[in-house]
Formats: C-alpha cells, structure tokens, sequence
C-alpha cells in the first residue's frame, strides 16, 4: 500500500518550490495551505483577489478582525509591509501579468495543460468561476494541487478535460498526492514519485500517457 | 451646503424603480446588509442584481431572491444549495456567471466611462461560446461590455457630508468601484467624520461618485 | 463703440450659472479664473485632470508648494474636504461622466455644438489635446469660454468648423465677449447680450445665423 | 530578503536596451527628473517615449530628443516652439498624439492586462481617421490598444524596501499607473521609509508593480 501525500503535504512539497521574492495567489482549498510552510526568513508574498497584497499567517481565533479577510473570506493577518486595493486593482495584479504564479485546486488538468476548475457540468447548479479564469490566464506560472484520482478513483489527469474549461494551456506543473508532473509538449512528464510507488503504477492511475522524468 | 446624508432608511432607498440594475457591493466583508434590508422593504421588483457571489439560502440577498423581486443576477459563485440556484432551476431566475476580475473590470469599466473592452479570461470557455472574440497581440480575447447600473449599494467605514468615504481593510474590496458605476450610489456608513477629517491622499471614494449617505453605526442593524 | 466683457468678466459671468453642488472641470486658460468668482458660501467642487477634487483658492506666491498644482501647472491649494487620485482614476471621472460641468476654451464653436480647440490645422506643431477631448464627450455639460472674434476679427461661431474638431455636438452654451449662446437644434440661440449691443451688430460678427433669444 | 534598493544611478538603469519603449511619468510634479538624466547617460538608442507632453526645449526629455535617441514620442500636448516639433518638422522624429484621458487609461490598460477598449473619445475626430469605430450603447467608440512597456521611469515621495510607494499631492499623476504597466519599473524616491511605515490601506502604488528603487534626497540631483 502506497503512502500517498496528504492534503497539507502536497501544500508543504508546494512551497518548497517557490522561492523568496515571488508574489503568489493561492486559490481555495488546498493551495490556501501552501503560505504555511513558506519559512518566515523566506520572503515571498500572498496575494488575494480581494484586494490583499502581503497574507500574513492565519489569526488566533479571537484576534480574528471580521473587516480582514481572504478571498475564501476566512480571516488573515496582514504582513509587515502589505498593501490593500480595491477589487479592480487587485484583478489588474492578477489579469496584468505582475503574478509570478498562481496555485490553484483542480478538478481536472489535460496534457495540454488545459484546467477545470469550476464546474462538473454545464447544467450543475454550483458554478464557483470566482477568480480561477482570470488568475489561470493572467498569472505567469500556473501550478495545480489535487487529488491524482477523484473519490471514486477515476483520473483527473487526461488526454483531454472534459468537465467545463477554466482556461486552455496555462498549467506548468501538478502537484498530486502521488507525484510531481510538469506539462511539457510531449505531455505530462513526472518529475517525482512519492516513495514506494513505481512508474507502472502511477500511469495506472492516470488518463493520459505519461512521460518518464 | 453639500450634505449627502439622509437622516432614515426610507428616504436613502427612495426612488429605486421596478426593473433597476442594482450593484450590490462587499466581499465577506463591506456588505451594505442595512441598505440591502431596506430595498427589500423598499418594494422594487424586477431587479437586476450584480454581486459577487450568490451562494446562500439566507441573508438579504436570499430573501430578495425568495420574495420573487430578482429577475436576473450577475455574479462569479453561485452553490447548489442557494435560493439563487433553486429558481434558475425552477426557471424563475436568469443568472449570468462572470469571472470576477472581468465582472470588477467591467464594473470599473462602467463607471469610467469605457464602453467595452478585450480581455483574454474567459476567452477559449464555454462562457465565450456565441460571443465576440478576436486574437489581439497574439491572445485570443473576448470582448465584454461594461456594467452600468441604475442604483449602487455601498458600504463605507468613514464618510463625510461630501461623500467621501474610507472602507476598512478588506471591506473595500467591490466598494470604490460599484460607487463610480451606479447613477445613485447610496452609501451606508459605520463613522459619520467631518469634511477635512479623511486627509486628501486617503480618501478611497471620491465624494463625485456618492449621493446620499446613511450613518449605521456599528452593531446597529437598522 | 461697445464695451464686451473682458476674460474675467466672461469668467465671471459662468460663475453666476453654476449652482452649488456641481462638479466642474475647468480647462486651462479663461475657463481658470472662473473659480474665483464663486461665492465662498456656495460649494462647487473643481476637478483637475491631474487628479484634484476639491481645488481651493490660489497660494500667495510664497506658499505655492510644488507638488500641488493643477492642469495648467500653476500652484493651487485644496479644500476641506478635498481629494487627490491618480491619473487614470482622474479621467475615469471625466470620462464616465461624473463632471456636471466642463468650462473649456475654443478656437471655434459650430451650430451643431461641435467644438475645435486643439489645433488650428493638421499640420501645425502646437497641438494642445491635453484633456479637452475626454473632458468634452465625457462631462454633461460643455460650457464654452472664448472671444467672439480673432483678435484678426474672424468670426468663431461657424456653421461648421474648419479647424480640427475637440468633439462632435457637445457644446451646449458659448460665453465670449458680446453674448451668452446656446446651442440648439435650430442653432445659436442669442440668451443675453451685452448692455447697447444690438442683435444685428452680434449677427454681423458671427459666422453662423443667430436666432433670437 | 525583498530589496528592491539600487545603490546608484548606474545600476538604476542598467539593462536598458536600444528600441526600448520607455513611459515616463509626471504632469508638472511628478517627473522622475533623475532617472531621466540617467536614461541620457545610460546610452540607450532609437526609444519610444510615452509621456503626458513634449513641450519643451529644454530638459533631460529635450535632451534625449536633441540627442537624437528617440524614433517616437506619444503625448497629448506638444508646442510649436519645442524639440519635439522641430525634430519633427525635419523627419527625425514620429509623434503620436492622444488624449490624455486615453493615454492614462491605455496604461492602465497595460498594467491591468486589458487588450485593447472602446472610448468615446476622439471617435469622432481626425485622430480616429482609419481606425476602427464602433458604435456601442448608442455612442460612437474607438478601439484603442493597451500601452504596455519595456520600461517606466517612476517618481516617489516614500518607498520601502518591497517598492511600496506613496506620492505627494499631485506628484500622484501618471505614477501610479505607469508603474504598473512597466515590464522593468524604476523608482526615484525623496525618502527611505521602513517597511511597514506606510500603512497597508495608504499604500499608493504597491510593491508588486515595482523592480527597482533609488534613493534621490531632495534637491540632490544626481
């Protein structure tokens, strides 16, 4: 039985690619844990659609300021040295290329690196577009985190999406319970594989042809 | 003597027609909830909503949904398990999903007076399906209008009597821009300041954008 | 021999039309002075394309302070209540029409309220756009402030402009020397004259046909 | 460690290259008048200058002009007794006038990632003559395209060490914006401020638009 990387995991081996200087937006879900394991001598700085330039670290509940929070709207703190715009401001960051890369959850990535992330279907009454379609195309580097396998074990890593599209050709790489992949032309190509699970395996688990290394 | 504010609820709201636009600020946070109460007793019908997210089944949002009054909302989230969701299904809501940035862009758009504009996000989605594209410095883009809207809801922390308002941390958020894209942008205040109080380089919306004010102080739902 | 108004007094004479309340843009030139001659009881708020809402009276000379200045570049102050915002922002008011007001000076007006006031010809190196096209198609109302005749004695209400135009059918008053005019869609209609000018004396200074009052 | 700090002219302007299209802010105030002198010394040839006017004969932008580096000026105000006329009376240089209001809002553009819109603006003047019109919401509009930039030349009054900046008074102008749409963004400022100095919600152009930093004391010209 392969140990897989869990949720905070996948977040954890996240930020340990991101260097310091970078400005970076983390989606909902599982990138928002990515900011935790930056090490605080490290500078990197958070972005949130909502107008937040410089996410501090998550407050002590009852420090919470209901007037400060992320586009999850969950509470924040504010580092030293942030910055608050408004909403058009805090899109022109995003849509205007000042992003060095963007980690966004996924329902599924296709070789192409196209994303969906916003719907199972077109008749599916929960539509969550939020800022996905603007962060994918407007980021300088998109990176996905997900689950390499839905629930129900199919794979979300395909030849072709086909749940509705966020964007088409914007994810560099994806970061998954079971590996490390980068989109390259030829396709998914794995750059890791958690320990103990084997080549075969992997592309057992995924939609489309996988590239070695 | 300039004074935009209004001393009740019903003379802030008065005047909102059957059939308006109206621009429903906040994000989490800078929600005009007291403004939001008062269109609801207000009357109005037929309204066009625009706002971020309509993903509840409570709130004033939701009850101006239930009551029947909405005809159509604009917004980048919806859930399943909204009132928003339960009459699209039951086909007695349209509902138009606009990424977020396009939806503050456009917004933004509306009130600075630029009628349409190319943007890349969204362009090779489903959403651009019918719709006017063009590849423009080599990015596919689509072509999307301006919001303009006959009433803004706004939500400030401080205002003085020319409108001039701050918004708290990230209660600006949709705030300054609805202000500038709704012909009556009414405004709901925690702190009413005097004029001179917010110093020139620290006022987030301009008083040019803002009509009637109304003072709710913190806590202070009505 | 008739006296006309002088600038100021043309200045002046707007500043007696404009009611308390309104935002007002006034473009370099005569249009400047009209500030001075609002009461300081009635609040009229003055925009300035570099992004100053709320102009105060001019500095005495020695606290003039470089770094607050109007569109014309010379040292201004600001009112209570005043607020500064960047370029962009400045003409998002200008141009969204926020403005009730716009004062602009012309070269020529014409009687369908086209407006010329950035060149005299195509091919002439000064070229003066600076704000007046946003300001014109953007504000309510374009008042304009200028002579009735060159100093050549040329006449510069037209039927139709020969100069380069600001904007097509914006402007909806002319203030100059002799008269207050206002564009209708029978064309100049003559709304006050100067004290012993008669009507067929400003018909023979003007290019266009006047209508009566 | 974030720090965006360059310790001389020289290294403020490095890497500036031949062809470059280079935006230049300030309306009076504003004027990032050291980074200009340094863009003279630096060497670079055959530029494109965005700024608000061309009107002068003398400055460092006159002498860029008169030094023959520049292929083309884009501006909305330009003199009959200035460089830039005179340079282009004798075919040496292309100048492209705009509104100021479109050129503020192309930047903008630049920065914000928007393509290309539609203004009312001009639509209707010679400056339209050839291009592509449009009539939108009943108002006759002119495609115009987002300016971006290979380099901004920015003044400030405050900066920390992320690039965060404030600027006085109507020293605010183009700066803003024109950081935003610079691919590298340079920035004199008066004072060196600590990091957190500047209170988040004051902050006028935020470190995310800037690349570099240098310290001019006023009245200390180089």
């Amino acid at each position: 039985m392969i140990q897989g990387r869990d949720r905070l995991a996948i977040a954890r081996r996240i930020a340990e690619d991101i260097p310091e200087g970078w400005f970076v937006n983390l989606g909902i879900g599982m990138p928002t844990a990515v900011s935790d394991y930056i090490p605080p001598e490290r500078e990197v700085i958070f972005h949130a659609e909502n107008g937040v330039i410089g996410i501090g670290p998550a407050p002590a509940p009852e420090e919470a300021d209901p007037y400060l929070v992320n586009a999850g709207v969950q509470p924040i703190t504010l580092l030293t040295g942030a910055a608050l715009v408004h909403h058009a401001d805090s899109f022109a960051i995003a849509r205007g290329g000042h992003l060095d890369l963007c980690v966004l959850g996924a329902f599924q990535v296709d070789e192409a690196g196209d994303l969906a992330n916003w719907a199972h279907g077109l008749t599916e009454p929960t539509r969550q577009i939020g800022g996905a379609m603007d962060l994918a195309v407007g980021a300088q580097r998109v990176w996905v985190a997900m689950e390499h396998c839905t629930k129900a074990g199919e794979p979300r890593l395909l030849p072709r999406c086909t749940y509705p599209l966020t964007a088409r050709g914007v994810v560099q790489r994806v970061y998954t319970d079971l590996a490390v992949l980068e989109v390259t032309a030829a396709g998914f190509a794995v750059r890791e594989m958690v320990p103990g699970l084997d080549f075969a395996t992997l592309q057992s688990r995924t939609g489309a042809t996988l590239q070695r290394g | 003597m300039i004074d935009k504010f209004v001393p009740s609820l019903t003379e802030a709201m008065a005047g909102i027609a059957d059939g308006a636009t109206v621009l429903i600020a906040g994000f989490g946070a800078g929600i005009p909830d007291t403004l939001l109460r008062g269109l609801l007793a207000q009357g109005a019908r037929d309204l066009t909503l625009v706002v971020n997210a309509a993903a509840s089944e409570e709130g004033p949002v939701a009850e101006l949904l239930a009551a029947g009054r909405v005809r159509k909302v604009m917004c980048s989230f919806v859930r399943a398990a909204s009132t928003a969701s339960r009459l699209q299904r039951e086909g007695r809501l349209e509902i138009e999903m606009v990424p977020q940035g396009t939806l503050a862009e456009r917004i933004r758009a509306g009130g600075a007076g630029i009628q349409a504009f190319y943007t890349p996000t969204a362009a090779d989605t489903v959403l651009a399906e019918g719709r006017e594209t063009r590849v423009i410095g080599g990015k596919l883009c689509l072509l999307e209008h301006a919001i303009t809207a006959d009433v803004a809801l706004v939500d400030a922390w401080e205002a003085d009597r020319w409108g001039n308002l701050t918004h708290r941390a990230t209660a600006r958020n949709f705030n300054p821009i609805m202000a500038m894209a709704g012909r009556l942008t009414i405004v709901q205040t925690r702190h009413v300041v005097a004029l001179g109080t917010i110093p020139p380089q620290h006022v987030q919306t301009a008083g040019v954008f803002v009509d009637r004010v109304l003072h709710v102080p913190e806590g202070d739902a009505a």
